[in-house]
């Protein structure tokens, strides 16, 4: 009851806070030079074509009035329909959302695992020489950007060793099973192995190039966070009472460091998102980053627009998930 | 060029090292094959945008009336035979009669008609609507007869035929269904039939097995989109996609040395062009002939091309019909100052232009427009380069949005002169940025003439007052570079088709 | 009340405590070594590095040759081009991160010490604008306003501050419940000075350390908008667009990808050390016991 | 037969790279069933004897000579895991903050299964059963709700009742409290005291006390261990150790606690600060000797031995303990006329916060009602327990917080509004000290420049504001070269003085000092109070002091306001109240101050 108290509390300021982000959307792509109406038109359209759009589109009324209009059709869920493929943007969406968000949060899970693992690593040799060195190590790990270590990885097991594949989602002779457009998911579902396989087999580098550029980050909060826990007086009343090192670590210090962790992990996933685009970019991966290049290229505002908000909605989903994840971990968030 | 097999149709099965994704095409006799392509198509409908890239895919889910052999010639397709009458004013056809759509709907002079002229009349957005907006009717006599009619001459009717964008579509399916469904379900009476497809990404397609024309030797066929002339390179390296096009000459050198890869480059029907406009930063004259003496052609193809591309003076490949030895334009620098100069432009003043390039769509693309940027940049000419997808160069172009230059490689699949300089430069039509109507109206002119020779020595001079006036700027014939796994043969095609339905594993 | 002895004040000035950590030093000594480069650069790069030879394309490394570390594609001087590049690199890095910092700093140092409605505005702004993940909007931004260097700045800051923001945020907060702000209040001083004199100092650090940290994830930011080609214009010597073009020649001449894209790493290196070892002086954290 | 014993225990720490004797060979023994007490100022290592006890020293200290041995077993040398079956079960520990003590992510139960499954309880309900156990013992009501509650949830005297029952609970032969109740409220720091007491007394187990509330020791302890900067000077019976003191320590520490009962004396401050771990190094005698008002020049030299029978002491002049006294006489308050015009009036203030969140919001009532009124020059104490609306009714005084309701005159001005002019108006006559001098201090600037703050407002010339400085300084009694030190690098006193002195640099007619001795050393206390008065004589401002020590308000207040929940339920002049107390509420709380 709690928990859902604390967490509709949450809720509530989401729909402000979309409104806010798509209001700032309207008007970086307002500010672009350039001609919504033009825009959402091929450019073989008529000058007659492109006034009547206008027109239709409030293009000559006010600019909060045309927010109006544009909010309005949002929110019934018209997206229009993208200029250069012909295609509603929504049919466009549900293909690539659903690619992104898989990859992405594999990357997380990768990150979180290889994070918790370092972090712990970090933490076991505080004090110690070889700290300097794991620590120098983290943050050179943390110099290298996402796209580097997908060339790298590109270089060395695709096309070196040719252990892995890297282009596109999935292995040539296999149909994608229909459903959710999640791949593991819908192979699974279909049962339907081979794809599942290779479904995975092709996640397993683009995820792993976002998953070990993310990694450090968690890396150090865990480890820092470890360490202010250790200070914190609970642990030594823990120890005192006799509690064997592993259990104070795993019962006691470990919970009370997801605090901070989910909550890095919460703006991680934005940046991630925002590193899986040209990730995506390089391994043919086609996910929102790829439509958002493409449809950039091709100056197709209602796919630009779109794949933006679409962007917004992921990470404000995960941002509810983490907050309910919080909420749930520690009972102090739930009481204010 | 060593070690670089040219046309090579054999290849030697390779029996280990392979990883597990690729083992399977040949190693098991399985009758599938994996392509790596650089676009997409632009829409399911496949009268609907000309799009030389997207010809091979299209011709496995569709038929054209007529067909091209290797050589280019034109041989009976879905029409068994045609007849075009002396004054070209119109074309008889007789066609199949085992035609069948894959909804099982047998092909008849009514989808014919539809296709070239009643979806056409019924207002339907297509680009075919420019390439047979002469017919003024087709007359079905019976199912398998027809009648085109044309109110003006059409020598080139024939062609045409086999050309961009002549697919015959299902008329009773189209007009069931609508347009949106026919793209997302489309059906044609082509070799295979579309089983997935992923936009922007991959396109699966299964054997027809009821094709009424030689059965494809392979059941399945992905086509997997790969933008990036590196990915592309690595696919086929690494045995994820078994046949690519359009990778780097450098690319094809290194790719050739692998035992299991055969790496080809075949100079095809293309030219590697200009396109320029008549107005902005090109409207005077001088500039644009500047623009095209600073330009080191043979350089390009050695850097490039490692020479295998042949420079060219005029809008038409290296072929004598169209292309008379007794005509070169010369790569001159210090001219192209002198000119520029007249014009009050120097190195410190240049003469500002915009210009477009594609990337990754036909070998080293990106790389000549910034090596031409540099070669101005010496003379006194500041372009700014912009990359412009494939897709994006046809909207563009129709609507007369091109920049002051763009480059490009214009395809003429039929091999024919008027389609290079009769459709680049002729401003009613929408491929052309040059919209001076002095030349359109002598290339206008030329699309009646039914006298074959007169028509040639017309389209050679209208291509050499072209270059002389700056019209265009030729640069290299096209050369297509194919990586393939050397197992699987292919029937190439002289103007750079590769279609699956020739492949097999041997 | 004389002050320190002059010695002392001269050492501290020299020589200050954040300084002896080993991280600033290293990190600093990167990156003012990369802005050597780059402000040297038409000095120190053998050729210009628009100039094309197309003769002489993809050259191998050899160190005492013209071309030090080879040719690009288009028979460019890549040593040239990463000396050039680095010049954009760093100017994007330092334009980038003072322009976020400058905006984002001064909404959180507003909306911190005003508290209320202002402060709740300001977060959920804050709130919104980080739904977008920076790359995307500084693409989206980007693409509107054209490729060049000044607009790459302009869409970085427009796409980092808020994240600036957001952490200096906690600070003003925390530094605001703390009392010594109360009594300046008391005593009557004037918000600006308050501000300016009780609750700026305490963010300090952490400001200096998300300067060093912006400057390279702008490195970045800027890399990775070149290498989807949207970056700098296509002639601009930009170590993002040489990742885009060194793939294609990975094989014939790594150098071109490997320069930029080791580049890339020790400027991005230098500024995490430099952040990571201020972060570490400036504000001390406490070590968990062992037992 | 003793079951603790500390033999010849050595502590030393790395100090800049060099190595300090802490303890310099401590000895004591406790025996079982007994009652040490440890008592000191904080620095004199009275902790760090209780961390050696579980060998969990800070970073940097490290035992390097002797044995501390537990039932006849060296827990020095013992190996770690034999160490660890020993606490929680024989060895159980109450810390200092129960809120932080206990792992905010569990509830009551889990923590208490936890600890009993450590124990060897198995089963569910077995389980359950022992936790009701549990909490009953230490008489925690409502058993099912408890067991459900975080410990954000409960009250910090719930907690340590908590901690408490965890520690009896494994039936140990000793406890270690250290500071076990100075988080603690007044009333709940004597409910857990005696708790304490009688679960001790019950399960027959030994205690460590560890405290520096010299009175609490005495009502507590069987035998006392006065500690001084890692020394025991003194040792014995308690009531030996307190009635007749044999060290000048102990008897300083007397001096300096205002009495409860009898007439009000003067306090004696030591002078200088308990020396830091620095200064140890360079301490090779009696360490106490720089502090002592009865040291010989041979003190500085000689370590003084711990001598004597039953009652020790490690003293080279112990026959001049008895003759310190305070030097100076408590001066009577300034003499004024009568029916001068209230510097503070408050008529009817009321003051409500939101609490929680949506959907249970609420309000909590700080201050209901409260009017009353401060004449020049009076030091008018609030006292209550925490959470009754003391520190808000300071803030509203000062302008930190806006009244919902009410009226607040200051020297006849309405300043209510709270508008600019008021502001204005409010920085010339009412001040406010700080509860923590650390906070309060910016520490990124000068001690001279935070003096001078109110000045620098005004916008007065360097030279103004230096000569003020220098005066303020002086009379705070602190050295003028500390003007220059940030005050990070001054001690708690120095800095609570720093703080007193910038509210008084522009010479306000009210000073509200929030709980301002809190956390401070009995002796710093001492030298505050012995400011507070000498100020008072040079100075004339009324002081509203809100405390929550009884002893220290009836030291330094005329009169005395007791607050409970909100509103003001008894007021008079000091005497009276805590003489004949009328409310309930005064009566609980002058009950609960250990005598």
């Amino acid at each position: 009851m709690t928990l859902l108290a604390a967490l509709a509390r949450r809720l509530l300021v989401v729909p402000p806070i979309l409104l806010m982000a798509s209001l700032l959307l309207f008007i970086s792509v307002r500010v672009l030079p350039a001609d919504p109406a033009g825009m959402s038109l091929p450019p073989t359209a008529s000058a007659d074509a492109i006034a009547a759009a206008r027109r239709q589109m409030g293009l000559d009324r006010p600019l909060a009035a045309q927010y109006a209009i544009w909010l309005g059709r949002l929110v019934a869920g018209d997206l229009g329909r993208s200029v250069h493929l012909r295609r509603p943007v929504t049919a466009l969406l549900a293909a690539a959302v659903p690619a992104t968000i898989e990859l992405a949060g594999l990357a997380m899970a990768l990150a979180a695992g290889l994070g918790l693992a370092g972090g712990l690593l970090l933490f076991a040799l505080r004090g110690e020489a070889a700290e300097m060195l794991a620590d120098a190590g983290t943050t050179l790990l943390m110099s290298v950007p996402d796209f580097l270590w997908a060339l790298l990885f590109i270089l060395v097991f695709g096309v070196l060793l040719e252990a892995m594949p890297f282009t596109g989602r999935l292995g040539p002779a296999l149909l994608q099973p229909g459903g959710t457009g999640f791949l593991l998911l819908d192979s699974l579902l279909a049962g339907d192995i081979a794809a599942f396989r290779s479904a995975a087999r092709h996640m397993v580098l683009p995820a792993a190039a976002l998953g070990i550029a993310f990694a450090p980050p968690i890396m150090r909060v865990l480890h820092a966070s470890l360490i202010d826990v250790y200070c914190a007086d609970h642990i030594r009343q823990a120890r005192l009472r006799g509690l064997s090192p592993t259990r104070v670590l795993l019962c006691h210090a470990l919970p009370n460091t997801a605090r901070p962790v989910l909550k890095l992990m919460a703006v991680q996933f934005g940046l991630l998102l925002g590193g899986a685009l040209l990730v995506e970019e390089i391994f043919a991966y086609p996910g929102m980053g790829a439509l958002l290049v493409d449809a950039l290229r091709n100056a197709d505002l209602p796919v630009i627009q779109a794949v933006a908000l679409a962007y917004c909605a992921v990470v404000l989903g995960i941002r509810a998930l983490v907050a309910g994840l919080r909420l749930a971990l520690d009972p102090r968030l739930r009481a204010r | 060029m060593a070690g670089i097999s040219r046309r090579v149709l054999l290849g030697v099965p390779l029996a280990a090292g392979l990883p597990a994704d690729a083992a399977r095409a040949w190693a098991g006799g399985d009758d599938g094959v994996t392509i790596g392509w650089p676009s997409d198509v632009p829409s399911w409908d496949p009268n609907r945008r000309f799009v030389p890239d997207a010809q091979p895919i299209f011709k496995m889910v569709y038929d054209q009336p007529l067909d091209q052999d290797p050589r280019l010639n034109l041989v009976p397709s879905l029409i068994a035979r045609w007849q075009l009458a002396p004054d070209a004013r119109s074309l008889e056809l007789e066609l199949r009669d085992d035609v069948v759509f894959h909804d099982g709907t047998p092909m008849r002079s009514a989808d014919l008609r539809w296709t070239f002229f009643g979806r056409i009349a019924a207002g339907h957005r297509v680009d075919t609507a420019h390439a047979w907006r002469m017919v003024s009717d087709i007359e079905t006599p019976s199912a398998t007869r027809a009648i085109m009619r044309f109110n003006s001459p059409a020598p080139t009717a024939p062609a045409w035929l086999a050309f961009l964008g002549s697919f015959v579509v299902p008329r009773d399916y189209m007009r069931k269904v609508g347009l949106a469904a026919f793209g997302a379900r489309p059906v044609g009476s082509g070799p295979y039939r579309l089983a997935e497809y992923q936009p922007r990404a991959r396109i699966v397609l299964e054997r027809n097995d009821s094709y009424w024309g030689p059965k494809p030797a392979l059941r399945r066929v992905t086509v997997e989109i790969m933008r990036d002339t590196a990915t592309r390179a690595a696919a086929v390296q690494s045995g994820q996609v078994d046949l690519t096009i359009s990778v780097p000459v450098r690319e094809v050198e290194r790719l050739a040395r692998m035992p299991a890869l055969a790496a080809e480059l075949n100079p095809i029907a293309r030219v590697i062009l200009l396109q320029v406009r008549d107005d902005g930063g090109f409207a005077d004259r001088d500039i644009r002939l500047a623009a095209h003496h600073a330009i080191d052609k043979k350089a390009l193809s050695q850097a490039f091309y490692g020479a295998a591309a042949v420079p060219l003076s005029l809008p038409a490949p290296p072929d004598p019909q169209a292309h008379p030895d007794d005509f070169t334009f010369a790569s001159d620098p210090n001219l192209a100052i002198q000119l520029l100069a007249r014009s009050g432009h120097s190195a410190a003043n240049p003469a500002r232009i915009r210009m477009a390039t594609t990337k990754g769509q036909f070998p080293a693309d990106y790389d000549i427009a910034r090596a031409i940027v540099a070669m101005w940049r010496q003379v006194g000419i500041a372009a700014e380069l912009e990359v412009i997808d494939y897709a994006r160069y046809f909207e563009l172009n129709r609507a007369n949005r091109l920049p002051e230059a763009t480059l490009y490689a214009f395809d003429n699949a039929t091999g024919d002169p008027e389609a290079y300089g009769g459709y680049l430069l002729n401003p009613n039509l929408p491929f052309s940025p040059w919209k001076d109507v002095a030349l359109g109206r002598k290339a206008t002119g030329l699309f009646d003439m039914a006298d074959a020779a007169e028509r040639l020595a017309g389209w050679q001079a209208l291509n050499r007052e072209a270059v002389e006036i700056g019209a265009c700027i030729p640069l290299l014939q096209s050369v297509q570079t194919l990586v393939r796994r050397k197992a699987l043969a292919y029937r190439p095609y002289g103007n750079g088709w590769v279609l699956p339905q020739t492949m097999e594993w041997v | 009340m004389s002050g320190m002895g002059t010695g002392r004040l001269l050492r501290r000035l020299l020589y200050p405590r954040w300084l002896r950590s080993g991280r600033v030093a290293l990190g600093l000594l990167v990156v003012v070594a990369m802005l050597a480069l780059a402000l040297l650069a038409p000095a120190l790069a053998p050729h210009d590095p628009a100039a094309q030879d197309l003769t002489l394309t993809l050259q191998p490394v050899r160190l005492g040759s013209a071309f030090p570390l080879g040719t690009d594609g288009l028979g460019r001087c890549v040593l040239s081009r990463l000396l050039h590049g680095a010049r954009l690199a760093l100017w994007v890095a330092v334009a980038a991160a003072f322009g976020a910092m400058l905006l984002g700093s001064a909404l959180a140092y507003a909306g911190g010490y005003l508290g209320g409605r202002t402060d709740w505005l300001i977060g959920r702004t804050v709130d919104a604008w980080t739904l977008f993940p920076p790359v995307v909007l500084a693409l989206i931004l980007l693409v509107g306003l054209g490729a060049g260097s000044t607009h790459l700045v302009l869409a970085i800051i427009l796409a980092e501050w808020p994240r600036v923001c957001r952490v200096l945020c906690c600070e003003v907060r925390k530094g605001m419940r703390r009392d010594h702000v109360a009594a300046a209040r008391l005593l009557g001083f004037p918000h600006w000075r308050t501000l300016l004199l009780e609750v700026v100092p305490a963010t300090v650090p952490r400001l200096l350390t998300l300067l060093a940290l912006e400057m390279g994830s702008a490195v970045v930011m800027a890399a990775i908008l070149g290498v989807i080609g949207l970056g700098v214009t296509p002639d601009q010597a930009a170590w993002g667009q040489m990742i885009a073009d060194g793939r294609a020649v990975i094989h014939q001449a790594p150098a071109n990808l490997l320069a930029p894209a080791a580049a890339i790493v020790i400027t991005v290196a230098g500024f995490n050390l430099l952040g990571e070892g201020l972060r570490r002086t400036l504000e001390p954290r406490p070590v968990g016991g062992r037992q | 037969m003793s079951l603790l014993v500390a033999r010849g225990l050595t502590v030393a720490a790395r100090v800049e790279g060099e190595a300090v004797p802490v303890f310099r060979g401590l000895n004591f023994a406790l025996a079982p069933g007994r009652v040490l007490g440890l008592v000191g100022e904080s620095g004199a290592g009275k902790s760090m004897v209780g961390r050696a006890v579980a060998q969990l020293l800070p970073p940097g200290f490290r035992i390097s000579h002797g044995s501390m041995e537990f039932g006849g077993a060296d827990l020095v040398t013992m190996p770690p895991a034999a160490r660890r079956a020993l606490l929680g079960r024989d060895i159980a520990f109450i810390p200092q903050q129960p809120l932080a003590a206990l792992n905010p992510l569990q509830t009551v139960a889990a923590l208490l299964d936890e600890h009993h499954r450590r124990l060897g309880v198995r089963g569910r309900r077995l389980l359950r059963e022992y936790a009701r156990a549990a909490l009953a013992a230490v008489q925690l009501p409502d058993p099912a709700a408890m067991l459900a509650r975080y410990p954000h949830q409960l009250a910090a005297d719930q907690c340590q009742r908590l901690l408490v029952a965890m520690a009896f609970a494994g039936r140990p032969r000793l406890v270690v409290a250290d500071e076990a109740t100075a988080a603690l409220d007044v009333i709940a720091q004597a409910d857990v005291i005696a708790l304490m007491r009688a679960l001790q007394r019950a399960s027959g187990a030994a205690m460590l006390f560890i405290t520096r509330d010299l009175r609490l020791a005495a009502g507590l302890c069987d035998e006392l261990a006065v500690m001084h900067a890692g020394d025991i000077v003194e040792t014995g019976p308690a009531a030996q150790v307190l009635g007749a003191p044999r060290h000048p320590y102990t008897r300083c520490l007397q001096l300096a606690i205002p009495p409860m009962d009898g007439p009000r004396r003067a306090l004696y401050a030591l002078p200088e600060p308990m020396p830091g771990l620095r200064a140890l190094a360079r301490l090779p005698g009696c360490r106490f000797a720089p502090r002592c008002p009865v040291k010989a020049d041979y003190c500085l030299r000689s370590e003084p031995p711990l001598a004597g029978g039953a009652h020790r002491s490690a003293c080279l002049r112990p026959g001049l303990v008895p003759a310190i006294a305070a030097a100076d006489a408590l001066s009577p308050p300034p003499w004024r006329p009568a029916g001068q015009a209230p510097v503070l009036v408050l008529e009817g203030l009321c003051k409500s916060f939101t609490t929680g969140a949506w959907p249970r919001r609420g309000r909590v009532d700080a201050v209901r009602d409260v009017s009353l009124r401060v004449a020049p020059g009076e030091f008018v104490a609030v006292v209550g327990e925490s959470g009754s609306g003391k520190s808000t009714l300071g803030r509203l005084v000062v302008g930190l917080e806006r009244p919902d309701a009410g009226r607040i005159v200051l020297a006849g001005h309405d300043v209510g509004a709270g508008d600019a002019a008021a502001r204005r108006y409010r920085v010339d006559h009412v001040q406010m000290v700080f509860q923590d001098p650390q906070a309060a201090l910016n520490p990124r600037r000068r001690v001279a420049a935070i003096i001078a703050q109110a000045l620098e407002a005004q916008g007065a010339k360097f030279a103004v504001r230096e000569r003020r400085v220098r005066a303020l300084l002086a009379e705070m009694g602190m050295p003028l070269e500390l003007g220059v030190r940030s005050p990070a690098q001054l001690s708690g006193g120095q800095r609570q003085r720093v703080s007193i002195a910038r509210a008084l640099c522009s010479a306000p007619p009210l000073l509200v000092a929030d709980d301002i001795m809190a956390g401070l050393d009995i002796s710093v206390q001492a030298q505050l109070l012995l400011l507070l008065h000498r100020l008072r004589q040079d100075h004339d401002f009324a002081l509203l002091f809100i405390s929550r020590d009884l002893p220290v308000v009836r030291h330094l207040c005329d009169r005395v306001l007791v607050m409970h929940r909100g509103a003001i339920v008894e007021e008079g002049p000091t005497a009276t109240v805590f003489g004949w107390p009328r409310h309930d509420c005064t009566r609980a709380l002058l009950a609960a101050v250990p005598r």
